[in-house]
């Protein structure tokens, strides 16, 4: 009846993860019982579950990569205490209960912090910077979200039912295949990504179309603003690597299930070929991971410079470039696995050459801020921070690029220090600058400085203080995924190391402090013009927070920096741009696709992961339906009256005419 | 109706206008389906009457493949090189790059790899 | 604690006290590979720093507050600027394609290398989670301890009994990974005597933390007596296939009866090893 | 002029609206949006192709594509394939013209054909099972299940899918979005044949001759 299920998958005999469990588990359910008895369901489900605003929906991903970022770090802060202790000793978690540690944080960081964090802000920001009103596909993206959440909801409930995979965050076989991982870990970990996965494909596919074929009049493609760009490359790669991924998993997934010989050890596999068709997807993977990120550093900083980005062409090359090498880069991934000295240097060489397009981009946010008026507020702080560490992340990860180097720092804690060094770097501290950076669009108010700064400052000095020793450790010839060990040299160091997860952990506490106190004094820092930073770009222009249609009338886009220079010009002649003609605006409707489509899919993967054969027919089943009931729908519109549309843009204007006065044009 | 000078745009495969040009309509299809058909008897006759040297004949056929794919990319889903289609074929053109990359990429390191370590006896 | 480790630990004991810095090479190989690593590091870094103290100097001195920097609002490009920003790193990565491309070819783990005497060859197995060491000349079976002579170039090849591993001694160079079914090929040669560290390198199971081995490089004549101290029961198929199961093992050497072994391994006539016993959560590790 | 043709004449103005005078019309939307689908759909079947080329010679032992593969059937399955592909398009072109009957008769022509299609494919797959040359037996076997059986796969859902839309233009007519949805139906079939075009040839042309 219940397949695999039965009481043994839940951990009584392992306190930790039990309590752990327990404790997530009561907090979910009492969280679930203070929204129903607050009577707060029917708003939540009018206005966010069901709602298809991009707004909304990049919101929701922000939320939900917040979650999974301080899960992830719980499991980072277990691994650096571990590894502090187990010093001829065992420590105190065990290789099996370690062993998922490691795994659960890389996915959890990569699949549910990291990318839905960037997807996320694309959501939020891309239609606004285009002047549109919503992206090419609504409801899909509304599936895309609730699918993403379906996966996080399905690693995460490994903790307490089953295990998560002992693999690592790229299942390897033979040690992820039957024989060696009898248990339900991989699968957790495939059946969570195949689902996640296909909602970010569908989010590639939305995007993708979004950027090409929906923008405001006049947005030509040499006047999108540069975080457009990077988000089309960064889509394009995810429609393009995504399907690897998908396929690889697959066949894990048939050898597993079915017996199917891709990688095994017997039976004519080649696990090779899983090696080569991960990293397929694994090096593109990355830079899905920090090409929105640039895209944020490309907003903060001619921002808070007061200039325009330097070199507009030569971003946009770059980004292009970055995106196409992307792809010719993989094996150097597994240069210790002996391809022969021909094909490591020409895979050597392509990594190396994405060094250029990189630094060009590095230098012309330089060259942004000289001659600028640079304003030091919070997302001006992470973004010279990270160009600092990013600078020197990607240096190591050049000189891993170097085959003879990486023969003796591959899987090294050098490794480790590396990507964390260009993910914590870039990737994280673009995703803060970007909430930081676009709280207030999103939400009407500022976050506040003062503590946001002491934040900052914390955890970019965490970063340095845990990673740092990890450099030195590896060129001592630590291995990564290590549970004890034996060798004194390394030891000072993972202590130095556990010392700056604690710091980090203090600019985590303070970045919730700067929410909560922010929430707290919100009337004093709010945003009544919808211009809080001097913005260049067209989110700018609209109210903080927009109307669910973005904008009155879709601006008539005739300049690169469109808005800086009405906004300039408004500010010599001290009048606005004359009214508009209002008409009324058609909107999608609100669905409970995504939301339905995504209970049906975390049954199914649950069935699937404990061998429930029946529950998954039902399962499937309802997911049919889901989808032929959403295209039997008949009106997927609803129309907001020109009335309301101008009685909005009265107030907007209102509050623009009288912040007018106080602006000095530049 | 449409302005000729505009820079226009057609989705992918859409019947439109396209039925007095060039590819369009049923008399596309039609062509589309001679020329498919006669590609794949082609393919499918030509090895089996010895009639091109042996090893250059993976090439014949790669080559007759591309092309079938090629006339079922202009005669059935009508991306074509027209000016309103620029956007179509980019994104193809794209997928493409990426199919070869993969699929060449892989085989070229496998290749690599299976040379410098293979047990010849081991996948009899 | 739940693994009894006591063999592994006294092994380490003796080690813990050296370093194992990839500066501080004893090899060949390692020392070429340190020397390639800096050297790129040092191309690197003339690039890296001046960036490093721009971003520092501009932000610095670009700050809203300094009102001896001139603010330049339009300054949006130059055609100067853009052409050193592409060309610089283009020849600093130019430079560095030089170095990756000779690397790779002469340090590739499979190029053989010069020494003194006759190559030795090792066949190499990794194990669920021990390391298996195959002299097939001198006719021995060593678990857990390499044993070289110093200065003879050593030909190794690799294979896995089980997952696949990497096979690492950091002071004498390159890592390479072990497969089963396959074998790979490594090229190395030790400079110095000494006890090394030697370790696996990617994750192969619940054991992985303790599947590092002792490598000694010793001098021709310790060699030639290590050889004749092999003692124990001859190390044969049976005993293969018991410590192919999961597990820990002390350091041994044992004459070995069965001169196809490795091929054998390699071909599956000796299936993989069987891995835990199927079970929702595996019993741990034990000794 | 009947008002159908002058709204069939307003979409087409309306479809062929350049980019930068604002956002796309909704037909090219959708079509441009399936079309990147479709794209990464054959970035999927990509890997599965890395993966046979990669596979095929690892028989462990058990038949090979020469012992296996009858070409004769592959043949005539590459001919359904075509005409259902054909008549596909003639579909969408009666879909254009708004001819209900023209439609329904030219989808189930596409229909009969793909069903011909699935019934040989299942027809080898079965022979092969039955041989012992099922997907467990070897690598190579495993890759071309998979390949040609993803396909399958999409040729079933194709299936599905065709079905749901002859009950759609039944129920709603040739409405806008319904029109959209036949747009990236064709584009889906015909997809699917360029896919096969690839198999016959490196699956089965290569596998049997080289
Ligand atoms: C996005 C990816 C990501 C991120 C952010 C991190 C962040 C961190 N990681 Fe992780 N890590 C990985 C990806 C990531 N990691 C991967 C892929 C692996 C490999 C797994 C494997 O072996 O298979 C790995 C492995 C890994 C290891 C294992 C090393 C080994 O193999 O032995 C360790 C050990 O300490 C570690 C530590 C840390 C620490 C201390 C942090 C951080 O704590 C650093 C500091 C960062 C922050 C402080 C920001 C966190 C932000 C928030 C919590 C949000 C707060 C925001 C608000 C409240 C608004 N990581
Ligand atoms: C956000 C994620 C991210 C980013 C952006 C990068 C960026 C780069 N990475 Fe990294 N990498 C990872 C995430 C990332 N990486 C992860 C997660 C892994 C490990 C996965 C695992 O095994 O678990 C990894 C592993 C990894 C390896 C494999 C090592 C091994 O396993 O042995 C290599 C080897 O080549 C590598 C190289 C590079 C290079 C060349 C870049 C380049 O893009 C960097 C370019 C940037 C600069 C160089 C700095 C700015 C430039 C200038 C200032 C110009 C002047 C400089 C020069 C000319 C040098 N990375
Ligand atoms: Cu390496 Cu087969
Ligand atoms: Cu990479």
């Amino acid at each position: 009846m219940l397949g695999k299920l039965t009481w043994d998958a839940i951990p009584f005999d392992q306190p930790i993860p039990l309590a752990a469990g327990a404790v997530v588990a009561l907090a979910v359910l009492a969280v679930l019982i203070y929204i129903t008895v607050k009577g707060w369901v029917p708003y939540l489900w009018r206005e966010w579950i069901t709602s298809v605003d991009h707004k909304r929906i990049g919101v929701m991903y922000v939320a939900l990569a917040i979650l999974m970022l301080m899960r992830g770090f719980i499991d980072a802060v277990m691994m650096r205490t571990q590894q502090a202790v187990a010093f001829r000793s065992n420590g105190y978690l065990p290789p099996e209960h370690f062993n998922q540690i490691f795994s659960a944080h890389g996915t959890i960081m990569i699949f549910f912090g990291a990318m839905p964090f960037m997807i996320g802000l694309m959501n939020f920001v891309v239609p606004l910077q285009l002047g549109v009103r919503d992206v090419a596909f609504p409801t899909l993206n509304s599936v895309s979200f609730w699918l993403t959440a379906s996966g996080a909801l399905l690693v995460n409930l490994s903790l307490v039912v089953g295990e998560f995979s002992r693999t690592g965050w790229l299942p390897f076989p033979p040690l992820s295949e039957m024989t060696y991982s009898p248990g339900v870990g991989v699968d957790y970990y495939c059946w969570a990504l195949q689902i996640s996965g296909v909602g970010t494909v569908l989010t590639g596919v939305n995007f993708v179309t979004t950027i090409l074929k929906i923008r405001a009049p006049g947005m030509t493609y040499m006047r999108m603003p540069i975080f457009c760009w990077t988000a089309l490359a960064a889509n394009l790669l995810i429609v393009a690597a995504f399907p690897v991924l998908t396929a690889t998993l697959a066949m894990l997934l048939l050898d597993r299930y079915l017996g199917f010989h891709f990688f095994t050890n017997t039976g004519g596999g080649n696990m090779m070929m899983f090696m080569n068709l991960i990293w397929a997807w694994g090096h593109p993977e990355v830079y899905i991971l920090i090409l929105p990120a640039f895209g944020v550093f490309s907003c903060v900083v001619p921002t808070f410079s007061g200039k325009p980005v330097f070199g507009y062409r030569s971003m946009v090359m770059a980004t292009m470039a970055i995106c196409l090498i992307a792809f010719m880069v993989w094996l150097h991934h597994f240069f210790t696995m002996g391809a022969g000295g021909d094909v490591n240097a020409i895979f050597g060489t392509m990594s190396a050459i994405i060094a250029v397009p990189t630094g060009v981009k590095i230098f012309n946010w330089l060259f942004t801020m000289y001659g600028g008026r640079v304003r030091f507020t919070v997302p001006m702080i992470w973004s010279v921070a990270f160009m600092i560490t990013f600078t020197v992340g990607g240096l190591t990860g050049v000189l891993l690029a170097v085959p003879p180097a990486d023969f003796m720092l591959h899987n090294s804690m050098f490794l480790v220090a590396h990507f964390h060094n260009v993910i914590v770097g870039g990737t994280v501290f673009g995703a803060l600058a970007g909430m930081t950076y676009w709280f207030p669009k999103a939400f009407g108010f500022r976050l506040h400085e003062g503590w946001g700064r002491w934040s900052a400052y914390f955890t970019i000095a965490g970063f340095y203080v845990v990673f740092m020793p990890l450099y030195v450790v590896g060129l001592e010839g630590m291995t990564r995924r290590l549970q004890h060990y034996d060798v004194g040299a390394w030891r000072p160091w993972m202590m130095v190391s556990v010392f700056g997860v604690l710091l980090a952990l203090v600019g985590i506490v303070l970045e919730i402090v700067t929410i909560y106190v922010s929430i707290r004094d919100r009337e004093s820092l709010r945003d009544e013009v919808g211009d809080p930073w001097d913005g260049r770009t067209l989110e700018w222009s609209t109210a903080s927070p927009p109307p669910e249609y973005n904008f009155a009338v879709l601006p008539h886009v005739d300049h690169e920096e469109y808005y800086w220079r009405i906004k300039q010009a408004a500010a010599r002649s001290e009048t606005l741009p004359e009214e508009p003609h209002y008409v009324d605006i058609e909107m999608p409707r609100n669905s409970a696709t995504g939301f339905v489509a995504a209970f049906f899919a975390t049954v199914m993967g649950f069935a699937l992961i404990w061998h429930i054969w029946w529950m998954v027919g039902v399962a499937f089943v309802g997911a049919y339906a889901t989808f032929v009931a959403f295209a039997w729908r008949d009106h997927e519109e609803h129309v907001i009256p020109a009335e309301t549309v101008a009685r909005n843009d009265h107030a907007r204007r209102a509050a623009r005419a009288k912040a007018l006065k106080a602006y000095s044009p530049r | 109706m449409s302005d000729a000078r505009q820079i226009l745009e057609t989705a992918p495969g859409d019947e439109a206008d396209v039925e007095h040009e060039f590819g369009g309509g049923v008399m596309g299809y039609t062509v589309g389906l001679g020329l498919a058909a006669l590609l794949t008897a082609t393919a499918f006759v030509l090895p089996a009457l010895n009639l091109v040297w042996p090893p250059s004949l993976p090439i014949a056929l790669g080559v007759l493949a591309i092309a079938q794919m090629g006339v079922h990319v202009v005669f059935f889903l009508h991306v074509t090189t027209g000016p309103d289609n620029v956007n179509n074929v980019l994104a193809l053109a794209f997928g493409a790059l990426i199919v070869f990359l993969i699929i060449g990429g892989s085989v070229w390191i496998m290749h690599a790899m299976n040379a410098n370590m293979m047990n010849p006896a081991m996948h009899m | 604690m739940r693994i009894k480790r006591a063999a592994v630990l006294t092994s380490a004991l003796a080690l813990s006290g050296c370093e194992i810095s990839i500066f501080d090479p004893k090899g060949t190989i390692a020392a070429q590979d340190a020397q390639i690593l800096v050297d790129s590091l040092a191309i690197m870094l003339a690039i890296v720093i001046p960036t490093l103290i721009a971003i520092v100097a501009f932000a610095w001195w670009y700050r809203a507050g300094n009102t001896r920097a001139r603010y330049r609002p339009d300054f949006e490009y130059s055609g100067q600027i853009e052409l050193v920003v592409w060309s610089i790193p283009a020849l600093t990565v130019l430079l560095l394609a030089g170095v990756i491309w000779v690397g790779s070819h002469d340090l590739d783990p499979g190029a053989p290398i010069k020494g003194a005497g006759k190559p030795l060859t090792i066949q190499v197995v990794s194990l669920d989670w021990k390391w298996l060491f195959l002299y097939p000349d001198q006719k021995l079976a060593s678990v857990n301890e390499l044993v070289a002579p110093v200065g003879t170039p050593l030909r190794l090849e690799l294979t896995s009994g089980s997952v696949m591993t990497a096979f690492f001694v950091p002071q004498w160079g390159s890592m390479i990974y072990t497969m089963n079914g396959m074998t790979s090929r490594l090229n190395l040669r030790a400079d110095k005597a000494g006890d090394y560290y030697g370790e696996a390198s990617q994750i192969s199971g619940d054991g992985f933390a303790d599947m590092h081995f002792k490598a000694r490089a010793v001098s021709a004549d310790d060699f030639a007596k290590w050889t004749q101290s092999a003692a124990g029961v001859p190390f044969d198929a049976a005993a293969y296939k018991e410590l192919a199961k999961q597990g820990l093992a002390n350091p041994a050497l044992r004459p070995l009866a069965a001169p196809d072994l490795f091929s054998d391994i390699v071909t599956q006539k000796l299936p993989p090893g069987p891995g835990p016993k199927p079970s929702l959560r595996p019993p741990s590790v034990v000794n | 002029m009947s008002a159908t043709a002058a709204a069939h004449a307003a979409s087409h103005s309306v479809a062929r609206m350049p980019s930068h005078t604002g956002p796309a019309n909704k037909r090219i939307v959708t079509g441009y949006g399936f079309w990147i689908f479709l794209l990464s759909d054959f970035v999927i079947f990509a890997s599965l192709f890395a993966a046979f080329a990669v596979l095929v010679h690892n028989t462990n032992g058990g038949p090979g594509p020469h012992e296996l593969f009858d070409l004769k059937s592959v043949a005539v399955e590459t001919g359904a394939l075509l005409l259902s592909t054909y008549a596909c398009g003639l579909a969408s072109i009666a879909a254009h013209r708004r001819s209900a009957i023209g439609f329904y008769l030219a989808m189930l022509v596409t229909a009969i054909f793909g069903a011909v299609f699935l019934g040989l494919e299942i027809n080898e797959f079965y022979g092969f099972i039955d041989k012992g040359a099922g997907p467990q037996r070897s690598g190579f076997l495993s890759a071309f299940f998979t390949l040609v059986g993803c396909h399958g796969l999409h040729v079933s859902l194709g299936m599905l899918w065709l079905f749901t839309m002859i009950a759609q233009v039944f129920a709603k007519g040739f409405r806008d979005d319904i029109q959209r949805r036949i747009l990236c139906f064709s584009l889906f079939w015909h997809a699917l044949d360029i896919i096969w075009v690839g198999i016959f040839t490196a699956v089965y042309l290569y596998g049997v001759y080289l």
